[in-house]
């Protein structure tokens, strides 16, 4: 029973000695410590990408704590985290910005990009570039060497075996811009992820230039920018300019392009569905429409034709909210115009399933 | 039902996917160094796993009590008190066990499985599932050891629980016993487990879509 | 006419004399003389191992290779080097499977899991012969008499000898048996006299740098010599320099082994540091370890660890090195 | 007189004496004028020149086409006499677009008037760095540096030496060795010309002992100037190397990331002492320049080439590439840069065109096996093989930290590798990403500096 | 003197800790991926270890034994190993906070690292009757040397292999444990130079 008492009051001597110094040393070494820091350290998705322009998370981490950088500042976090930080730091999580993904502005795979010759040195773009500034005839070129892949850290970028051109996991690509930072042909960019439309060139060549090298390249013939119904588009340098606050989305330029430099995303084309139950027949919407793809006769129920590019001018003007813009099924008929086709093209797709 | 349930997937959770030696590489020392002989293996996985069980259990019901300032000291303490009581028993029942595993049953306390549980789990879960995370866990690393243990009592003494297994003209590959061997077969052993994990995830990916299609 | 040229950096000529695989070349050329001298001395049984050893090396990297799915290497010889160094590492008694099991070990678990040529951090036969050391010792025992010449005759049964040059009772041997490699002995360590001849063959192709095994020998020599006190006399037995010299694997070792490239230090004061490091692990396990006779792997492997931990204190400052200017002096 | 130094590493590539021999012993021949030439802007090392002309322009021969803009630039001249064409980018020999003057050579040659310096002995510092500017001095050895700056001295520095490089190690070429047998004496006035303008103490002259000839013609020229001594340097690549020049002749070792100005040394090329000769004593800017076709082409050459001529131009004269030629040089078979293309413009800088056949440069990398040949080469004492493994996990902060940035690009590691690694390409790619990065910083440092000091401007305002 | 220095060799090299007795492998695989952290790493070992084979001899000898508390061994020391640790972490935290960042997470760590219970323990038993005071701090020292010449050569080879092309699934503790595995081989040399 003693040996028992005894070993209690030992132990409780030692606990009692040592929390006396722990005490001790504590108040004489003691750091003033923001735990704020460690706690946004901890929210921080810890990839160390160095997309926040901080080296690493633990920089970023102390930068907010000392009001160097936002409550949003890493863009792989997104709003999940910038809310997180901001609850931590006390102040608004900011606006979240559009979910943008790195896109490859090039087209050029190797069946349409010529060489210039065999290039023979390391599988690095940077380091190809410093010969002969890289073995594309295109010096606007996405070279393939697969720097971008080496860059990032969430395994979003590759090499087409087949194409030799970079590719994007839109999935996995946290928008970082690691890949952007470290390309040499600057042919990485960050873009939302919703565009209907794309300038997948950088060619800033006269046109003969281009198609001299590329198939698929921009030769800034002008025909997007004189087809677009809106004035969205400006050229400069060769190269047609998309003032994103106009486009509609109507797709029309990326239709007529004669190379495909011009990317549109037809997969998710709209189309304009009027309710025939709303509609009230004001054709308001018939006037409206650039594209002669709505018919009707006042005061009966209008139709949309195989005409509609999906640019949704309609859509806000109609009094009755009675148009929609489901994506559409199958490909726009450019020669549907008013007239000339039936008006029941419109399906949309989670109606539209047969069966 | 559905406890029965969750406290089941606790315990498998040990065993499969948390598996301290081989997914989560935690309590190093004794594995590679007991590893030597079945019988040690599974001494030392009991042991650990008696230490567990009873850690996480105090722990849990005392979660609420200890402040979160002095948690590690008293963590510590709970661990050693289970060791020392370990110690203790197998010195009077099994003291040849005892004795092969010398200073290692002491060195029980700082097994970095028992502190990892503790802290990011029965510090804030409930007493039954903290038992039962403790047990799987315990299932995980014995069961660990004991496959360690075998490969390596099977290639380095040719024998299995001080049994004769290997035919007699198999020369026994010592160097596996030895302190390098227990480094180079953990190691093997988790390429082979690393390779299996990933070939069921990729199993069960493509299953899942196929059952999406 | 369009025709198709080559781009590629600067510099455009390259030194047409050396690439990897005649450096090998060069190794195995100055290994062979102390092939034919093991097979003089310890008949076909050698012949059978150096045979194993290679042909398993060669076999090992190249189904390794085709397994993971890259491009076979195994014409930069580099595999012949490994086994046949493997082999000079075991005694002639030792059964065939133990070289294919080193010679496995070697390539596989030393050199390809590392990534391969000029990855692995350790000297992939010494590795291999330790672990056989550690494993079958008995086996691995260096105790056979050898035959010199009438390998024929005595090709049935091997002859035990009592004694090895080094070990617990040492047998005493002549400087000129030491020499000529009539002792018992692991295949490639007996014959200095070919070893020393393939040393300096590779010393003047250029492929193995003096300092490695100038430090060794000459560290050894000294401590020895300190130690012993008697450059030779034949009453000391194995007390004194030149026997401990020409016994075990010394020469092979600070030749062959030491210097190889991938397991050894860059910097030409890393090199030194290397061979007295050597010769001084050597010199405590002859001297102090009686549980092993021979140190001179155990010392190459100590040192192989230490490599990058030297390559990374002994980097060269660049020419023109100027030291971070302090803040305020300008750049 | 002087002790020989001999610089750290360094190699001895056979090709430094048999590809010589194949042009050494030719003279220099006048390389007829082509039709058509096209002259870059940029030229030298620092901001591109201003075009002084346009379309439908008539030009003269050393007529001023592009003028000089900011400290480190130098003018371009006309070398032909014609119409202009356009002015329009054009590829050059590192695959870049720069724009270039074109011309018709209207095969009259007729030349602006020249106009020699009156006095070239009363020259100061400043006036012949402004003569270097117009007459469009940059450094003729291939780093075509404007010697406009090489010249202005900053008034804290002391220079007591002026090195002339004849050393030419790079192999096949032989310009400048062609050069020093032809013109001797006006290199040694051109170089005395300098000395006397800066005030020079001694001309160190350092010529690799493969060109004996050379050695004794410049022996000859300047025997009556106590203050020059020629020295003949064992061959040994790159003994031409700025710095390695340097150690070698004076001993002195020049900082990193600093210039042999820092060490009381002005280095210039043998070509450029002619040139500047020629811009002092015959009124004569740089319209021409010796040019070396060597390797796989059917009459190897030394020629005297207009500034702008195609290398199509150079290697039709020598009666075109030989078929098995597989690699076509800009430069030397070290350091020149491979071109796709025949089109290309001779620049100020170009002292060679080599064409090769398929040689072990072409084998593909195999593994790094240690073996510390490319470190025990390197004249910079780096470590090659290890900056290479850096650049290609993308490490530029440990390699910046192990010294990448004092590579100079000589390739002799490259040379010496067993496995046949592209060192050279890889220290140049993290010395490019490197300077990028300085760049950005330093751009990013400034933009916050105008921030803060906008937001300091804001504070007081509202003071 | 002689028994000091066979400590020292034996510490160090022949039962060092890493290589021979599978103690501290947490930190060895965990702090070895830096030659710079995996120093500081074992300073921070050695200096608790020293400290802590002085406190435990302290107590073993003027409280355990005299009280027959021997059982009680591994609760009060462990617990004196807690105490240490905190403090030194604290101190660490005062005076040089880039180390204390680097060392981040490990330095609770050494709590439970075993090396440092384990020379406590060991000090007790590795002779009849225990080492005397200096021969504890001396085997103590000698033992955090060991692992650290074990951690930084461990780390300068990983550093080695970072920039190789190992393959990808040899990442992580895969490699790592093989490539300690190869090590240890190394350090076989000198087992049986001491008995």
């Amino acid at each position: 029973m003693t040996g028992i008492l005894i070993g209690t009051g030992v132990l409780a001597a030692i606990a009692l000695v040592f929390s006396l110094l722990l005490t001790a040393v504590n108040k004489v070494f003691a750091v003033p410590s923001d735990t704020r820091r460690d706690q946004i350290r901890e929210v921080l998705p810890g990839a160390n990408c160095g997309g926040c322009g901080f080296a690493g998370c633990d920089a970023l981490a102390d930068a907010i704590t000392a009001g160097k950088a936002i409550a949003n500042a890493c863009p792989v976090g997104g709003l999940a985290v910038a809310q997180k930080v901001a609850a931590i730091i006390g102040t608004d999580a900011g606006e979240q910005e559009v979910h943008k993904v790195a896109t490859v502005v090039c087209q050029g795979t190797i069946d349409r990009c010529k060489t210039k010759f065999t290039y023979h040195g390391i599988e690095d773009c940077i380091a190809a570039t410093l010969i002969n500034d890289g073995n594309r005839a295109c010096q606007y070129a996405c070279l393939g060497l697969g720097t971008c892949v080496r860059a990032c850290k969430f395994d979003a970028i590759h090499i087409d075996e087949y194409s030799k051109i970079a590719r994007v996991d839109t999935d996995k690509c946290t928008a970082c811009g690691a890949c952007v930072a470290v390309c040499p042909k600057n042919v990485l960019d960050l873009q939302p992820i919703t565009l209907p439309v794309r300038v997948l060139c950088r060619a800033e060549e006269e046109g003969y230039l281009v198609s001299d090298n590329c198939k698929i390249g921009c030769i800034g013939c002008e025909l997007c920018k004189n087809v677009c119904k809106f004035n969205a588009i400006a050229m400069a340098n060769h190269l047609p300019v998309i003032d994103r606050g106009l486009c509609t989305g109507c797709m029309m330029c990326a239709e007529v392009c004669p190379t495909g430099a011009m990317w549109g995303d037809l997969d998710n084309r709209r189309i304009a569905l009027i309710d025939r139950d709303l509609c009230i027949g004001c054709g308001i919407c018939k006037k409206v429409c650039q594209f002669e793809a709505i018919s009707g006769e006042r005061k009966s129920i209008h139709e949309v034709n195989e005409a509609c590019t999906g640019c949704g001018q309609c859509v806000p003007k109609c009094p009755v909210k009675a148009i929609t813009l489901p994506i559409r099924q199958h490909v726009r008929d450019a020669n549907a115009k008013v007239g000339t086709s039936e008006g029941v093209a419109a399906i949309p797709k989670d109606e539209a399933q047969p069966n | 039902m559905s406890e029965k349930k969750n406290l089941r997937k606790i315990f498998m959770n040990g065993i499969l996917d948390e598996n301290p030696t081989f997914r989560m590489v935690l309590g190093m020392c004794p594995t590679l160094a007991i590893s030597t002989a079945v019988n040690q293996g599974i001494g030392m996985g009991l042991a650990t796993t008696f230490v567990l069980v009873f850690s996480n259990l105090v722990i849990s019901l005392l979660r609420n009590i200890i402040p979160e300032k002095v948690r590690i000291p008293s963590f510590v303490v709970v661990i050693a008190t289970f060791v020392t009581i370990v110690d203790q028993l197998m010195k009077a029942f099994v003291p040849a066990l005892s004795q092969s595993l010398g200073v290692y049953i002491p060195l029980i306390v700082v097994n970095c499985i028992i502190f990892a549980r503790a802290e990011s789990y029965a510090f804030k879960q409930p007493p039954m599932a903290s038992l039962v995370d403790g047990l799987g866990m315990g299932a995980g690393f014995t069961l660990a050891l004991i496959l360690l243990s075998s490969v390596r009592e099977l290639l380095g003494s040719g024998t299995l629980m001080g049994a004769q297994v290997m035919p007699a003209s198999y020369h026994p590959m010592a160097i596996i016993i030895r302190p390098p061997g227990g480094f180079i077969m953990l190691g093997l052993l988790l390429l082979v487990v690393n390779a299996a994990v990933k070939a069921m995830q990729k199993h069960k990916a493509s299953r899942a879509k196929e059952e999406s299609v | 006419m369009q025709r198709k040229l080559v781009v590629s950096s600067s510099p455009h000529l390259r030194n047409e004399g050396v690439s990897t695989r005649r450096l090998m070349l060069d190794v195995i050329i100055a290994l062979l003389p102390t092939a034919v001298a093991s097979v003089w001395f310890f008949g076909g049984a050698a012949l059978n191992l150096l045979l194993v050893a290679v042909i398993t090396a060669v076999a090992a990297e190249y189904f390794y290779q085709k397994l993971t799915k890259q491009k076979t290497t195994v014409s930069d010889l580099s595999a012949v080097v490994t086994g046949m160094l493997l082999a000079f590492n075991l005694p002639a008694s030792a059964p065939w499977w133990i070289a294919a099991i080193g010679s496995v070990i070697a390539i596989v678990l030393v050199k390809q899991m590392f990534g391969g040529m000029g990855q692995n951090f350790m000297n992939p036969a010494l590795i291999a012969r330790t672990i056989l050391m550690l494993s079958w010792a008995s086996l691995m025992a260096a105790n056979v008499l050898p035959h010199a010449g009438q390998w024929v005759a005595a090709a049935g049964a091997d002859a035990v000898a009592s004694a090895t040059p080094l070990g617990e009772n040492p047998a005493s041997y002549s400087l000129w048996q030491l020499f000529s490699g009539n002792i018992p002995g692991m295949l490639g360590e007996t014959c200095k006299l070919t070893l020393i001849l393939g040393g300096i063959y590779l010393l003047v192709r250029g492929v193995i740098d003096w300092r490695i095994p100038a430090a060794f020998i000459g560290t050894a020599f000294v401590l020895f010599w300190i130690y012993y006190g008697t450059l030779y006399s034949v009453e000391s037995g194995s007390a004194n320099v030149l026997y401990q010299l020409l016994s075990g694997g010394l020469l092979l070792g600070a030749f062959f082994m030491a210097t190889d490239y991938v397991t050894s230090p860059v910097s030409p004061w890393g090199r030194v540091i290397m061979g007295v490091g050597c010769a001084s692990v050597l010199f405590v396990i002859r001297v102090y370890n009686p549980s092993y006779p021979e140190g001179c792997s155990f010392a190459i492997l100590f040192m192989n660890v230490l490599t990058p931990l030297i390559d990374k204190l002994t980097v060269p400052k660049p020419f023109g090195y100027v030291k971070p200017a302090k803040p305020g002096k300008g750049a | 007189m002087s002790l020989f130094h001999v610089f750290p590493g360094g190699i001895h590539p056979r090709e430094g004496i048999n590809g010589k021999a194949v042009t050494c012993a030719l003279p220099i021949e006048e390389l007829p004028q082509p039709s058509r030439v096209a002259i870059p802007l940029l030229q030298h090392i620092g901001t591109p020149c201003k075009s002084l002309v346009v379309k439908g322009d008539k030009v003269k021969v050393g007529m001023m086409i592009g003028e000089p803009v900011g400290f480190v630039s130098a003018a371009v001249h006309s070398s032909v006499s014609g119409t202009v064409v356009d002015v329009q980018p054009c590829i050059l020999a590192n695959g870049l677009q720069q724009p270039c003057v074109i011309i018709d050579n209207d095969f009259k040659d007729t030349w602006v008037e020249l106009t020699p310096v009156a006095e070239p002995d009363k020259l100061d510092g400043k006036a012949i760095s402004q003569l270097a500017r117009n007459a469009g001095l940059v450094g003729l050895g291939g780093a075509t540096f404007p010697h406009a700056v090489k010249y202005s001295l900053p008034p804290d520095k002391k220079v007591d030496t002026l090195i002339l490089n004849g050393a030419e190690c790079e192999p096949y070429l032989s310009a400048d060795h062609r050069l020093m047998l032809a013109y001797a004496r006006e290199i040694v006035t051109g170089a005395q010309t300098l000395q006397h303008a800066l005030k020079i103490e001694r001309v160190l002259v350092g010529i690799e002992d493969n060109k004996p000839d050379a050695i004794e013609a410049m022996t000859k020229a300047c025997e009556n100037d106590p203050t020059f001594t020629v020295t003949a340097m064992p061959t040994h690549y790159p003994q031409g190397g700025e710095k390695q020049l340097v150690y070698s002749l004076t001993g002195r070792t020049v900082k990193s990331g600093g210039l042999p100005l820092d060490s009381g040394v002005i280095v210039i090329n043998v070509g450029s002492s002619h040139a500047l000769y020629r811009a002092v004593y015959e009124g004569r800017p740089v319209v021409d320049r010796v040019v070396t076709v060597s390797g796989c082409v059917k009459k190897p050459a030394n020629y005297l080439v207009r500034i702008g001529t195609p290398v199509e131009w150079l290697l039709e004269t020598s009666g075109g590439l030989l078929p098995q030629a597989r690699t076509l040089l800009y430069g030397g078979p070290m350091m020149g840069m491979a071109i796709n293309r025949e089109d290309i413009p001779i620049t100020k800088g170009c002292s060679g065109i080599t064409a090769l056949e398929k040689s072990s440069a072409l084998e593909n990398e195999s593994n790094c096996i240690r073996c510390g040949r490319c470190s025990s080469v390197c004249p910079m004492c780096l470590v090659p093989s290890v900056l290479d493994k850096l650049m290609r996990k993308g490490m530029y902060d440990e390699a910046e930290r192990q010294g990448v940035m004092n590579c100079i690009e000589c390739g002799a590691c490259t040379w010496s590798c067993p496995a046949k690694r592209q060192l050279t390409q890889s220290c140049r790619t993290s010395k490019k990403v490197i300077t990028e990065r300085r760049r950005a910083e330093a751009a990013r440092q400034k933009a916050e500096e105008a921030r803060r000091a906008a937001a300091v401007a804001v504070q007081e305002e509202a003071k | 003197m002689n028994s000091l220095l066979l400590i020292i060799v034996g510490g160090v090299l022949v039962n060092n800790f890493v290589m021979s007795k599978f103690l501290g492998i947490c930190a060895f695989l965990g702090v070895s991926k830096k030659t710079e952290t995996a120093l500081g790493m074992g300073m921070a070992v050695t200096f608790v270890m020293a400290i802590a084979s002085l406190f435990t001899y302290l107590v073993q000898h003027y409280l355990l034994i005299p009280l027959h508390l021997e059982y009680m061994q591994t609760i009060a020391f462990i617990l004196i190993i807690a105490v240490l640790v905190q403090s030194v972490e604290m101190v660490l935290k005062k005076t040089s906070r880039s180390l204390y960042l680097a060392l981040g997470v490990y330095l609770p760590l050494i709590t439970t690292n075993c090396a440092v219970l384990g020379v406590a323990i060991n000090n007790t038993t590795a002779v009849e009757g225990g080492y005397n005071l200096i021969q504890s701090v001396v085997n103590g020292t000698a033992g955090a040397l060991g692992f650290t010449l074990a951690i930084v050569a461990f780390a300068a080879i990983r550093e080695r292999l970072e920039i190789g092309n190992m393959p990808k699934w040899m990442d992580g503790f895969p490699g790592a444990l093989i490539g300690a595995g190869l090590m240890s081989i190394a350090f076989q040399g000198f087992s049986g130079l001491i008995h």
